[in-house]
């Protein structure tokens, strides 16, 4: 029926894997700027696409776009930029490797919501397999990647991946919940990032397989 | 009335913004909690003559019931206690110069928000709401954990607000899905509604709400510190201050426990059984006791050995709460209520040891029964208390979850657990109970100031707790018995 | 009156008789050494010079020294009362069994081992321990070896024992009570202090278990200890030979006659034993003290073996 | 009206007790009058609940139940049900309570001005409460309540002087062990509770299945023999005994461990039946290792405490044998042998808790004196202290299981069931019945070396050191509280049948069957009339001819010797001149043999340590010698070392410090409960 939004939901998903084959933590908070992008799209033509018209979903694509595709990704290259950084290799395996789990957590996706009575018939369809695997690979990255703002990133993804299951799923939570949600990311990321600024100063890296005195 | 509850703490901290006096920022703390206290009591008494309290203002989201009403009055009784005793243990901390004197105001103002956030997840009906509230708990804790600023604190803040988040995260998936399985029975402003998802429970669609049930589980039970997503939890509760931990452990971890007494009184309405929410629950459950009683065994330090202790006291919880008999869920609700207190004195008073000796090694303290006797004495029963031994609290709740496992037949699971419990039991026994006894050995002698051992109102504190759990293992007030059948009856359906 | 005759008889035989043995054993063990040796009654004198003899005490000793040797005495008394020399003469049932005889003896034991600390000597420590190791060791053969006699006679009482025995007529012709025999002899070596386990004439601290309990006493109270571990040694002897060796229903005659002839038939039964106990404490040497052990070992495999036929493998046909 | 005034009698009783723990927090401040008061109100306490359950025992009322408290917590109520057999342990607490009460008043008077005495004397008598409670609860929740109680009160009596380190050990040990003990017994009365939905300890087991039942036994098994101190569950008792003050121990190892046998008597027994013969081959086979081992280690321990924590341990076997015995009796029907076992084990029962009270007092005098329990210091003390030394050797006679004391009747009436037993058993049964026989002999005989060794070493000779140069009487109320419990001894030993009429109610009301009602010969005679003809003993009658013998015989010595003449002169020295303590055989030497003998057992080593100087001149020697205590060194140690190994092992494995193992954890438990998902 919409199938402008199975392309959609195709990109982020593939804007996803993209994500994981990045290298730089620069090209992570470009790509996650995209994916945002692509979500604020999608939030947008549902806005005006269905029937009676959803104003909640414009100021919510509005939101994505001022908070997630600008104010975010600049805070954290802020934060980068702030924090001194050696480039080294970041994630744990092989850039290949874990493309390929990805798409494993895509079958697996699928597999896991085949069981829902009524799949592919009205709103329960691929769109949401695409964006559940979106979590799962946001999951994913922030297993793969040492450093503590590539964690934040990975998280920003399941967010934004949560964020698209609801849009596919149920053209989006109730409004208030929806702006709740949006204002606890907001704090998250702002924290976290407070933290990766605390954690460079005492541990004089962001690398946060260093941070493991805690143990027993 | 109600909303008392929920601007009372957002008026203390605008309070703590404008006021820089120390003593002025305790006098607001403590006023906070006595007026969050006294308006408990109210809704309390409402409560119990209505059943539940709901207002239509702000869309109509404020809504308590017994269940919530019985978590709400553990979050406010225990705040209200660690109020008191934060006075005297901030101040010692500052004479210490464990934190500036400035620092004092930011943590009233994150204890409070703090505070805010837990009774907002107490006191909504909508389940997104709920969820939201309790991020914003993780959020308003994480720099209470990191609070000392040194790299442990760090580290534990790291990973608590990593970990929760992304728990958290899975659990807004789940009630996307809980959305999903309700949007063809339910209308605009019901969407997410507790109360109007249980009426509705039996015609919503069942393969989407056991797989919602899944990530819920997994998201509220990361935050809840069931294994194997507990793996924040030891850190975090060890590292913040101590009446923090005490909140943490106290408190926190029930909020995050009644999302999913929540979500397991839908889901098995809907599915019409206990035997795929059970199954789940009790395999998490016996795998956190397990978890705890493998890391209490060779546990050195304290703190830490409290904080695993919770993760099996979740455990227990959710065993019971997977077995759905109304006595378990009697004794679930039950324990929840007695460990809170138990684990909170427990905290406390480990926060006076930990001043007295400023260690958290439990080989380098020694002789606490001599040093801080009261405290020392409490500590001691409060470990009792905990391993659930008579006439503590624990061991009431313990038993009703025990018989109510063999009721229906469980007994592999009955003796595991009880095994299990024993096993707890031992390595608290090891490890922790010689630190009571031997020689006093402080480590520095400036760092006990006299001021540590006249700290009346923390002793107090402490007292009062102790009093609680021992008369509550042998006797509970008709008017608690009455709250707890009817969050029962909410739970399992009458 | 029957009873008091039945004290009478029994305390005249065993207080005569038990000083005599000890002398027929001196008395072979001097012949097997080519000597002459010493009157077979010289022991009796010996006890007689003793009681006349000033004691002397020692400084350290307290009243557990003094009472020792009459406990020690009438124990030994209490004993030879509940083990009849003849069945002929008895009363209808005697007060005590075999449970209480061991119990009485343990009493006796008692306080010749406290007696023997009581005087700071280290020799008598070294006899009192000495002394606990070997009757631990012999005690469960003890009771086994009786116990076996008891159950297969169905009473624990000493005179019913022997009445079921009697019944059987030559209990020495079934196997059972040939390996009770045996390791009842053990039993009487072990507890009457002779060689192999322990030599009664020797004063050699390396050796001596019994003498070094008694090293300190002298006088009267010599006389009764000694007196009394005599009566001891026959009354084991006596249990063994009017258990496993019933003669009294041989006996034709009755009356007054019966009960001498039953009498003299006893004397001789108690000194063939003695002729073996000595016969094997000339054969043999004394045993190492950590080898007492073994044999020990010994009885109590005898009494297992007895035990495992007459009970378990089904030879309950005596 | 005569039932109703029992009925407050045993009341009144709880509420002394009650009264006492609370006047010693009242009077926390002025000790000595706190001591005094408690100490005699427990003491009038315990009367009351001696007059009341013998009057109970000999009256017509077959239940007397008190409800004390209903909670709003479900399950949770205090009632209590008192049958004759809760009365008849009531009666050896009583007992044994008043004497130790008495003695409390002059032992804690060291205490005073030094340690807290208010809270001592608060954990006592909630201790004695406790103990009454688990003898009398009615339902098994009640009972549990009372049992932890116990544990834990009496877990802070054994850390009362908790500054040392291995009273602190000895505590921790305990009270591991009686928890789980307690849970085992806890999952036994669950699973009880499973099948017959009630909590009634009075209630009937016949809804229960029969592997169900195997499985219940068990459980109790474990749980009341950690109690109780079977080996191999004894571990913590020869610890946890010393290490509290001695009137405690008293209690501890006259009463406290026989309320696990009340409990095997009340759950096995009496609520389960003796279903299977095998239950009784364990206990006995249980009861054959505690008797043996238990004692062999009493002998070689120098810790007069100690000794008497690891002879409480073979009375406990003792006790099971009989119990053993009457499980393997009743389960084949045999109700006569099943009696006289019962009998057994309850007089064994009640004997050791007065003669193992006396000795732990005993001891406890010693140390008031002396201030220390290490048989190596001590000797001489008979002239320091006569009185305490003629009880001492009474309890040191009974507990040797010789005439004319009471050791000897539980130990006869233990080997007559065994006897008995082997008359009508069956082959495999004969051959544990002649075992246990052989074990008791051996006991026995180990039993009368160790308390020759205590009693010898400790109050006979010469002093050896400083200690026991400066002892002194104890005051005389120290000196009652000792006595009483070996007049007992000796009474119950002469007259066993005061004893035996009891006991015999109680069996009766159990099984349903009196021996005494076919008993002949009066008072004085224990008879019992079984197949075995005539098996008839009178200690009486052994006393009064041991008496008439040892008089006979001083006048018959006085007539051929003469006059006593006695000449004092010193100790033969071989030629030395100078007697000292030093060259005295030490307990370590007297016990030696045994420890070579049974080196298997014991492991022995020696070792013989240039002390000073060079290696060639030392200035002096020091012998060591040192055992295994191989429960501890074979199962338990490498079974902690295990735990502890695996926890360590997978504490650093599982929390190892890496935030993205524990990320991998939430999303692997994802991924197998959406897997489990899509299957279920």
């Amino acid at each position: 029926m919409f199938s402008y939004f199975d392309v959609l939901s195709v990109q982020i998903l593939f804007s996803s894997f993209i994500l994981m084959a990045n290298k730089r933590i620069k090209s992570y908070i470009k790509t996650f700027r995209i994916q945002s992008l692509l979500i604020a799209l999608t939030a947008g033509a549902m806005g005006f696409s269905l029937e009676k018209g959803r104003i909640d979903l414009l100021v919510v694509c509005l939101l994505i776009i001022v908070l997630k595709v600008i104010l975010i990704p600049n805070m954290l290259e802020k934060t980068y930029a702030s924090v001194e950084y050696i480039v080294e290799k970041d994630f744990i395996l092989n850039i290949p490797i874990l493309v390929i789990l990805s798409c494993a957590l895509v079958v697996f996706s699928y597999f896991s919501v085949s069981t829902i009575e009524g799949i592919n018939s009205g709103i329960i369809n691929a769109q949401i397999v695409n964006s559940m695997s979106v979590i799962l690979i946001g999951l994913f990255f922030m297993i793969s990647r040492k450093k503590a703002i590539g964690q934040i990133v990975g998280f920003l993804v399941v967010e934004n991946g949560l964020y698209v299951t609801a849009l596919f799923s149920t053209h989006g939570l109730p409004f208030i919940v929806d702006l709740g949600v949006f204002i606890d990311v907001l704090t998250a990321v702002v924290i976290m990032g407070f933290m990766v600024f605390n954690i460079s100063e005492k541990f004089d890296s962001i690398d946060i397989e260093k941070l493991n005195k805690l143990r027993g | 009335m109600g909303f008392v509850l929920l601007a009372a703490p957002i008026i203390a901290v605008l309070l703590f913004l404008f006021c820089s006096k120390r003593t002025l920022q305790h006098t607001v703390s403590v006023l906070t909690s006595t007026v969050l206290l006294i308006t408990a009591v109210f809704i309390t008494r409402g409560v119990l003559l209505w059943g539940k309290i709901e207002y239509q203002a702000l869309g109509g989201i404020f809504y308590v019931d017994s269940l919530s009403i019985i978590v709400l009055d553990i979050v406010l009784i225990i705040s209200f206690l660690v109020s008191i005793y934060s006075v005297s243990y901030m101040e010692n901390e500052i004479k210490n110069e464990k934190i500036a004197p400035g620092k004092l105001k930011i943590f009233y103002v994150l204890k409070y928000s703090f505070i805010f956030t837990m009774i907002l997840a107490l006191t909504v009906k909508n389940m997104g709401i709920m969820w939201i509230a309790i991020e914003a708990t993780t959020l308003a804790s994480a720099f209470l954990v990191s609070f000392y600023s040194n790299r442990y604190a760090l580290e534990a803040a790291w990973k608590y607000i990593i970990i929760c988040s992304v728990g958290i995260a899975l659990a807004l998936l789940g009630i996307i899905f809980l959305h999903l399985s309700s949007i063809e029975v339910l209308h605009g402003s019901q969407y997410l509604d507790w109360p109007a998802l249980c009426e509705n429970a039996k015609l919503l669609n069942p393969s989407v709400v056991r797989l919602a049930f899944i990530f819920i589980l997994v998201g509220f039970g990361t935050k809840a510190g069931l294994a194997p997503m507990h793996t924040w939890l030891p850190d975090a509760h060890s590292q913040a201050p101590s009446p923090v931990s005490a909140l943490l452990s106290g408190v926190l971890l029930n909020s995050a426990m009644y999302g999913i007494i929540r979500t397991v009184a839908i889901v098995n309405r809907n599915l019409g059984s206990n035997a795929y929410v059970g199954r789940l629950l009790i395999a998490v459950g016996v795998l956190s006791i397990a978890t705890a009683a493998i890391f209490i065994i060779t546990q050195r330090d304290y703190k830490r050995l409290l904080a695993y202790s919770s993760i099996e006291h979740m455990g227990i919880i959710a065993v019971a709460v997977g077995v759905f008999t109304p006595l378990s869920i009697f004794g679930a609700l039950l324990h929840m209520i007695n460990h809170s207190f138990t684990k909170s004195m427990l905290f406390l008073s480990s926060g006076r040891v930990l001043q007295k000796y400023s260690t958290k090694d439990i080989s380098k303290t020694k002789g606490v029964l001599r040093v801080i006797p009261i405290t020392g004495t409490a500590f001691l029963l409060g470990l009792f208390a905990i391993a659930g031994t008579p006439p503590f609290s624990v061991f009431a709740s313990k038993l009703n979850i025990a018989i109510s496992i063999f009721e229906i037949g469980g007994f592999w699971l009955g003796a595991i657990f009880l095994l299990l419990l024993a096993v707890v039991f031992v390595g608290i026994a090891l490890n922790l109970f010689r630190i009571f006894y031997g020689q006093d050995y402080v480590q520095d002698k400036k760092t006990s100031t006299p001021s540590a051992e006249s700290n009346f109102a923390g002793i107090a504190v402490i007292m009062v707790l102790l009093t609680i759990i021992s008369i509550t293992g042998i006797f509970i007030p008709y008017e608690l018995k009455e709250l707890v059948l009817n969050a029962q009856n909410i739970i399992i359906g009458s | 009156m029957q009873y008091a005759a039945y004290v009478l008889i029994q305390l005249l035989v065993i207080i005569m008789l038990a000083p005599l043995l000890d002398g027929i054993i001196r008395k072979i063990k001097a012949f097997s050494q080519k000597r002459t040796g010493i009157p077979l009654l010289q022991v009796y004198y010996d006890l007689l010079k003793l009681l006349r003899k000033t004691s002397v005490v020692s400084e350290e000793s307290t009243w557990v020294y003094k009472i020792a040797p009459y406990i020690v005495f009438s124990t030994s008394i209490a004993a030879a009362l509940l083990v009849p020399v003849t069945t002929k003469i008895m009363p209808g049932t005697l007060p005590g069994d075999i449970i209480l005889l061991i119990s009485i003896l343990g009493l006796g034991r008692f306080f010749t081992m406290l007696a023997a600390l009581d005087t700071a000597s280290m020799f008598g420590g070294m006899g009192s321990s000495r002394e606990a190791m070997v009757s631990i060791l012999i005690e469960p053969s003890v009771l086994v070896s009786l116990f076996m006699v008891g159950l297969i006679s169905k009473s624990t009482s000493l005179p019913q024992i022997m009445q079921a025995m009697k019944g059987i007529g030559a209990p020495l012709t079934y196997p059972v009570f040939v390996m009770i025999f045996l390791a009842f002899l053990i039993i009487i070596i072990a507890e009457s202090s002779r060689i192999p386990v322990d030599d009664p004439s020797t004063h050699l601290e390396l050796t001596m278990v019994h003498e070094a309990m008694m090293l300190e006493y002298s006088g009267r109270h010599l006389a009764i200890m000694e007196l009394g571990a005599m009566i001891k040694q026959l009354v084991l002897i006596t249990l063994l030979v009017n258990i496993l060796i019933p003669h009294d229903q041989l006996i034709a005659v009755t009356g007054i006659g019966a009960l001498v002839v039953s009498i003299f038939i006893y004397v001789a039964k108690v000194i063939t034993v003695t002729i073996i106990i000595a016969i094997a404490e000339v054969c043999t040497v004394k045993l190492r003290f950590f080898s007492i052990p073994n044999l020990a070992t010994l009885s109590f495999i005898l009494l297992f073996l007895g035990f495992l036929q007459y009970f378990i493998l089904g030879g309950s046909n005596v | 009206m005569e039932a109703l005034s029992i009925r407050s009698m045993f009341q009144v009783s709880i509420m002394f007790y009650v009264i006492a723990a609370v006047i010693s927090l009242v009077f926390i401040k002025k000790q000595r009058l706190c001591n005094t008061a408690s100490n005699l109100i427990c003491a009038a306490g315990s009367v009351f609940g001696m007059s009341a359950s013998i009057l109970k025992i000999f009256s017509e009322e077959s239940l007397i139940a008190i409800h004390i408290f209903q909670s709003s917590i479900p399950f949770i109520s205090a009632d209590i049900k008192i049958d004759n057999l809760s009365a008849f342990f009531v009666l050896s607490l009583s007992i044994l309570v008043f004497c130790v009460s008495l003695y409390s008043i002059g032992y804690i008077s060291t205490y005073v001005g030094k340690r807290n005495v208010g809270l001592f004397n608060f954990l006592y008598s909630t201790f004695i409460l406790s103990m009454f409670f688990v003898m009398t609860s009615g339902n098994a929740v009640f009972f549990l309540l009372a049992w932890e109680a116990m544990a834990l009160i009496s877990y802070f009596l054994v850390v009362y002087e908790g500054e040392y380190e291995e009273n602190q050990a000895a505590g921790t040990l305990y009270i591991i062990m009686t928890h789980v003990g307690t849970v085992f017994l806890m999952i036994g009365l669950m699973l009880v509770f499973s099948h017959t939905k009630s909590f009634d300890i009075f209630g009937s087991s016949v809804g229960i299945p029969i592997l169900a039942k195997n499985i219940i036994f068990i459980l109790f098994l474990v749980g009341f023999g950690a109690k109780a101190g079977v080996i191999p569950l004894h571990i913590w008792l020869p610890y946890a005994h010393p290490a509290a003050p001695s009137n405690v121990s008293a209690l501890m190892s006259g009463v406290m461990i026989k309320t696990a046998v009340y409990g095997i008597f009340r759950f096995i027994f009496f609520f389960l039946g003796a279903a299977h013969i095998w239950w009784g081959i364990t206990i006995v086979i249980l009861g054959v290792l505690s008797t043996v081992l238990g004692v062999a280690y009493a002998y070689i321990m120098s810790d007069m405490k100690k000794t008497l924590a690891y002879s409480s341990i073979e009375n406990i076997g003792i006790i099971f044998i009989g119990l053993g015995v009457s499980f393997i009796a009743l389960a084949q029907g045999n109700l006569m042998v099943g009696s006289l076992a019962t009998v057994a084990a309850l007089l064994h029962t009640f004997n050791h808790s007065l003669f193992k009270g006396s000795l732990f007092l005993g001891v406890g005098s010693i140390q008031y004196s002396t201030h220390t329990k290490n048989i190596e210091k001590l000797g001489g003390l008979i002239k320091k202290m006569p009185i305490t030394a003629l009880f001492v050797l009474g309890g040191a006679i009974s507990i040797s299981s010789i005439v004319p004391f009471n050791g000897f009747i539980g130990e006869w009436f233990v080997l007559q069931s065994l006897f008995a037993n082997i008359v009508s058993g069956k082959a495999i049964l004969n051959l544990l019945s002649i075992i246990s026989a052989a074990a008791l002999a051996l006991a026995g005989a180990l039993a009368i070396a160790t308390f020759v060794k205590l009693y010898g070493i400790s109050f006979l000779g010469l002093p050896r050191s400083e200690h026991a140069l400066q002892a002194k009487e104890v005051p005389v109320i120290m000196n009652i509280g000792v006595g009483i419990p070996v007049v007992l001894c000796l009474i119950i030993g002469v007259f066993p049948m005061l004893l035996l009429r009891v006991a015999d109610k109680v069996v009766f009301d159990l099984l349903g069957v009196s021996l005494f009602g076919q008993l002949k010969g009066g008072l004085m005679i224990v008879y019992h009339p079984l197949k075995i003809p005539g098996s008839v003993i009178s200690p009486a009658a052994a006393l009064i001819a041991l008496t008439i013998i040892a008089v006979l015989a001083m006048l018959v010595i006085r007539v051929i010797g003469g006059k006593y003449i006695e000449r004092r002169y010193g100790t033969w020295d071989c030629g030395f001149e100078a007697l000292n303590s030093r060259m005295q055989y030490s307990g370590e030497a007297f016990s030696n043999p045994i420890k070579i003998v049974f080196r298997m057992l014991f492991r022995p080593s020696n070792e013989l340590r240039a002390v000073g100087g060079s290696t060639y001149f030392p200035e002096s020697l020091e012998y060591v010698t040192e055992f295994e205590l191989i429960f501890e060194k074979y199962i338990y140690n490498p079974a902690v070392y295990l735990m502890q190994l695996f926890s360590n092992r997978a504490k650093v494995k599982i929390q190892a410090g890496s935030i993205h193992s524990y990320l991998i954890y939430i999303f692997v438990t994802l991924i197998v409960l959406m897997t489990y998902n899509r299957f279920a």
